[in-house]
């Protein structure tokens, strides 16, 4: 009895370190994973709701729209990716990544919604952290986004373009919906040179082929848009019409 | 043994269920089947047909619809609070129903048909059996689908008023549901589908202006477009 | 601009009555579904500690260990499970069921589990829902479990039997694996009528399929540690040995 | 453009760690390499050999296998706090690792390779790189897959002492893993295949035993057994 | 044994219906190739070609499809009543030559080749081994999916008739499957994308029309239409 | 128009197969539930029971079985030469029947269900209607994989001549199989499959015989052997 | 032992193709990388940038391919006859590399980048090390996938004059690829892939010329056109 | 077009190797009958028949075999340095005639086939066309799964020698193959399969010693053994 003893009793030793997370989970106590996925899910939710938020906007009540979808996202920052930062620190953010990799993968995409639809600029993997930053005020290791979580946040904000692009079409935006379309061929572009080189790029790889039809949808609607613009009939006699709507 | 005398329980209340689902399914093909009658009905809009007479077929269904409708009520009332249980063996048979019904309403009045309305066409009663939300969303967008082409095919039928009605339409239209807060994936992506019909109208509705087919526009009209 | 009103006030007018939660789902108000899957998640885990304690009795321990299980699942109850009861009622049993159903399939597992070690019987539906009923005060439809959920509880059980089986069978205890066999075979053939009458039976399927392997187990243990017991060569002399110690 | 260099960064930092995996990687087939030369040597040990000939072989690759965990803490230190980041890349060789090690060990003495000595004839410290609990576990588990074949073959070759032995052992060992709280699904299933190692071990006793080869229990013995 | 014997009268039979497939597959394979030819034949018809010339490379494989069909035929009558048995290894040739034959007559004709004409045309009799009218539908289908496209280069080859006499067919043949009371099947699927088809003519006539390019209708054609 | 006369002959046609289809569908799964129950009776031979009892329960599902057979060849005598038509689907249900017809007719003889005896106990006769080979065949194979785990459970409550018995008559049957000159498709995949069966049998076989628990072998047992 | 010594001549021989092995795989995620860049590079052309510009980054990556296609003919001499043993570890890169040149040969002179010409540009000779014809013709399927969003994009973009450049390259590629008689397999599936580009250039090319957006043709296009 | 003329210079190529690719199938589907008759022989040595009479079926087909590959090396030798293409295409089959030439050879001989003799068997020479290592490796694992049951199936017919004759050849065989350093594939998965072939004939060897079956072993015996 010697044997399964010293096998209990170190890991019952190993109990009493708090930091020593993984004995502890295994053996039942600690549920720490449990809190960081409801956590997690609870930054996915209201993330998603901060997007849908944004696409609402329209000409007319831009501002207006885009200042409650931003309030709306520092309202999840504090109330729930505090929480996150709370429960994790040091070695925990590769070893729970699965846990919350999806809840931060939403917000990235809702973050850098925000800044692309405020200010037509992508919102760097920095910008995002720093704003993480001032929630853990025990921790000397704050949480911080790692780059891939942030890239497939990336990728699927590219879907949200999408949407709003033939959404401002419609609207009769349609410069803004080419600098959309610039904006997503870009990034496409440049994660066309990343996607292989990131950890376990399985899940990257599908978010590439979703990420090509939507640029190309962008690229298709654009196409009867703009160039197809008609200049009424084979007389080709126009300078009206839509035309005139783009400034 | 008292093992085999508490499955066999479970035996007897399964196949009471499979006989509700089976039942209900052969509603739900019946259902399918009007439907079928009526979307061949309302085909006949994209043909240069006066549009009493496009309706009257469909029309004619209304009551076959009302009536299995009310059948399957009936099913359900036998088995209280068991709806979402048999939800998916008709709902995508419901959504056709509401997107022909909204169709061949706005064709007669030209405006939406609403939740209420359409629990009415269809004789349900709100209480037990009412039509679920999404189902109406879905069917209206459903509807939406088929705008771009019936006003394409008008507009080749020589009635060149049609796009800007239908265009003012699906605006107000997609603006209300951008008001919802869609984390439904299917919803949503159909609603996404909404906006290449907005857009198609659109482009339809420009073609006819360039050419000065449409007729004159108000000043009015132009704020509420600006505005969709 | 009456069409969009209208279905939004309508909508608007839905989500004051509370019981019409469908509507206030859709607008993102109501987070009943999340609040259903957490409980259930929280279940789940609680299920599985009670299963993994009933494990650890033997000869020795079994009346301590078993009430210890039989606490905890009683904690399980008035503290989670009871937090399902309280969100569900009525239509919500079906609407919502894919968001409790694995939470609720565990509990039975262990509720069955602790049941058929304390006295070798199959614990049944009525049972498990009659301990529910005083969890709600409130509602006048308590939660029930339904029979699909029991059944596909129970066809998690016999892998937990399984291993039962096989320790039971270490410690010497061929008889009580013998009843363990006979148990399971009656659950896997009386599972063989009931399976395909079930709705959406493609789970069941699986979990039959993952019960014969199981049965047979149990079946191929048996075969070489009772038939098989040895007579001490060709010679065949033994009534002694380990068929002494069955008893 | 500012995107360029933004994404720019990142492809320095994923070559980086991709570099730093690359190198793991390496590192990880060495120490597989390794364990293949030991286990080799180890599989003697179901010959008729002196145990300390049997551990010899095994013994001379300790060293090697403490070097490359030496370089693999070093590849680590590189990259503070991202031990669970590569974690999958070496966890498999050093569960093996940990079966080879307990197993050499308790050929040796008899008792169990405690996880601080395991660490330790790693050369790991537990401050950054440790080992994982899991991997100790799941290595615990593999070296009991190897006993029944033990025991069947020292048996054959006419050590008779040997089933009770392992027997002992076996059943406190699984005794002790039965206080744990398994959750982790790999794991449970290395554990639940743990059951089966004792009841052949315990199946070769009988077998011993009915034929008198076995030497003789005190009553002490019995109470052991029947306990475990 | 007598097991033996009872298995030996199973050789022959084996023996001779896994001749029979061999030989039906081998056909199958000749028919394909010959179909890739007649269709490489029709994509012509996608270029500014006169028909006729278009026609002339289909036409010179109809005879080699007639001698497959008839070699096809001899070896089902040597085993009556199993012509389904072997169906599944020639219906999806069938149904593409099906495809071609009811293209290349349309384009010679302006009229739809009716299940005797292909019956006639693949030289099949309708006593023992007839065109199965499911294949013909499906082949249809096919057809129809050709046609979207062939419109879409005749305009771009300046033809500008074209759409309204295709819209017209596809608008008929359309209505006319809407009569069949379709299963859920492959044959519903490939009918249900048969609407896009129909969709995408549309588009064209009404890019045509808008632009003043199509010849003015007289009112006949009108009541053609409606009676479509 | 002339289309929808055309499409008017197909209407009468495919309602008729359709409604064949449905009908033998409907009687496809009362052919499964059927067999279910006999299985679940079968289930019982596991256990420790003498086996006329479990017997019983299968041979009173044998009339039911007759009837509904009967009833399938009544709808295909309506359509003849359609047999393969519609053979898929009841194919499956078969197979699982004669599986369980062969189990049971075995339990009870000791001897193979021949073609003939299954037909006749389906109520079959050859001479529109009959048993297809590949489906007796392929319903053997499922019973062979019943037969394992039959011979474990014999010989767990205490039966030791079954192995042997088992053993020689999968021996024989596997080598009437061989016989056979399979095509690379559903039945060579289970008949490659049956090896599995036999090795286990084997297994269990050497197991009794090496502890002397099987009875003692005559001459005349090698000999049958030798032949199979 | 003697087997010991026989397996003794394989460790050499297993070691040195394993060797080899190692080496064109590291060389072949070379090639990948290199081909990323490219690609990349490559991508450029969808925007509105000068063509010269797009193909400079591409171009400067065709020296680092030339190179690496040069060390993987080195290492292949080593071992002749045995270019096929390691082909499948370096022809998936190999099609991509053909698919980007081809492209960028395209881009720049407008027609189709032969064999030959391709061979030169990987820097490879026929005699020993040559580029498979199959991995060729792949490439051009590839590269014929990139040509539909070219087009949509030029158009957007202002150049108008594509479509139907593109359409003549296109057509005549479709048509020459036709001329070879592929089996069932994965060019033939790649082949099939490209109907669906040249149906989508079409499109585009007919949404820019029915709006008068295209240059005006000249009799001489036409005649190209019909031998295309 | 000159595209067209570019093309046409594939068409010859790939003409040639199809028709090599498809004579090479067709042998190896022959290879394959005739491994099945070869097969069908061998495992009358599970049934208590003397050696030679069992090796008399096998050894018929071996001139059968020897003929299909000089076959094959004719077509091989008509495309020189073009041995692994299709190499692909006849392998698998190889390495079930090596293991059933291995297996037969044993039978007779007791030692193990080497390569040069499995080459000699099937009349290959190692200049142009020879066996490649790999399937040889292969070849003698597939052997090795079938020893256990030989020996079980022995020792049920009483030869109660076998199992340490087997032990022995096996011991010896699995530490010959752990000289070899193999990388993670086809071969490597093997190879790791043959440690339980190994155990469980450890394991019938041990039933058979602890019950005093095994005949008694000479000093010489253990020596043998320990150099395993
Ligand atoms: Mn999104
Ligand atoms: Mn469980």
């Amino acid at each position: 009895s010697d044997c399964g003893l010293c096998c209990v009793r170190e890991a019952r030793a190993a109990m009493t370190s708090p930091g020593n997370i993984h004995v502890r989970h295994l053996l039942g106590v600690n549920d720490k994973r449990e809190r960081v996925v409801k956590a997690s899910r609870d930054v996915t939710m209201n993330s998603k709701k901060v997007i849908f938020q944004v696409h609402r906007a329209n000409k007319d009540n831009k501002e207006e729209v885009l200042s409650k979808a931003e309030k709306d996202l520092a309202a999840t920052t504090e109330q729930h990716m505090s929480r996150l930062v709370k429960e994790l620190q040091g070695t925990d953010f590769w070893k729970l990544r699965r846990a919350y990799s999806f809840g931060v993968q939403e917000y990235v995409e809702a973050a850098t919604f925000c800044r692309f639809c405020r200010k037509g600029s992508l919102l760097g993997l920095n910008e995002i952290n720093s704003t993480l930053a001032p929630l853990s005020d025990q921790n000397d290791e704050p949480l911080q986004i790692n780059a891939l979580d942030y890239l497939l946040g990336l990728a699927d904000l590219t879907g949200e373009l999408m949407r709003l692009a033939i959404g401002r079409i419609s609207d009769g935006e349609v410069d803004y919906a080419q600098k959309i379309r610039r904006f997503v061929q870009d990034i496409y572009r440049e994660l066309t040179l990343l996607a292989p080189l990131m950890d376990d790029n399985a899940e990257m790889k599908k978010k590439m082929e979703t990420m090509l039809q939507s640029v190309m949808k962008i690229e298709n609607v654009l196409l009867t848009f703009t160039a197809m613009n008609d200049h009424g009939g084979s007389t080709g006699d126009g300078n009206h019409g839509r035309r005139l709507r783009r400034t | 043994s008292s093992m085999e005398s508490h499955f066999g329980e479970f035996i007897v209340e399964m196949e009471k269920s499979g006989n509700i689902r089976e039942r209900i399914r052969s509603l739900a093909s019946e259902i399918e089947a009007t439907n079928r009658v009526m979307h061949a009905g309302l085909l006949l809009a994209h043909q240069p047909l006066p549009i009493p007479e496009v309706l009257k077929k469909a029309e004619s269904q209304r009551g076959v619809l009302r009536d299995l409708y009310g059948r399957l009520a009936e099913i359900l009332h036998e088995c209280p609070g068991q709806y979402y249980r048999f939800h998916g063996d008709w709902r995508s048979e419901t959504q056709t129903a509401v997107s022909l019904l909204s169709f061949s309403h706005w064709l007669e009045t030209g405006s939406l048909l609403t939740h209420a309305e359409a629990e009415n066409k269809l004789g349900l009663d709100t209480s037990e059996f009412g039509l679920d939300i999404e189902d109406y969303l879905i069917g209206l967008c459903f509807m939406s689908n088929e705008l771009p082409r019936y006003v394409v095919n008008q507009v080749t039928n020589g009635d060149y008023d049609c796009p800007k009605n239908v265009l003012k339409f699906l605006t107000e239209l997609h603006s209300a549901f951008r008001m919802l807060n869609l984390r439904n994936d299917f919803l949503r992506k159909k609603f996404d589908g909404m906006k290449y019909d907005l857009r198609r109208v659109e482009e339809v509705y420009y073609d006819v202006k360039i050419r000065g087919l449409a007729p004159v526009e108000s000043a009015q009209d132009h704020i509420t477009l600006d505005g969709g």
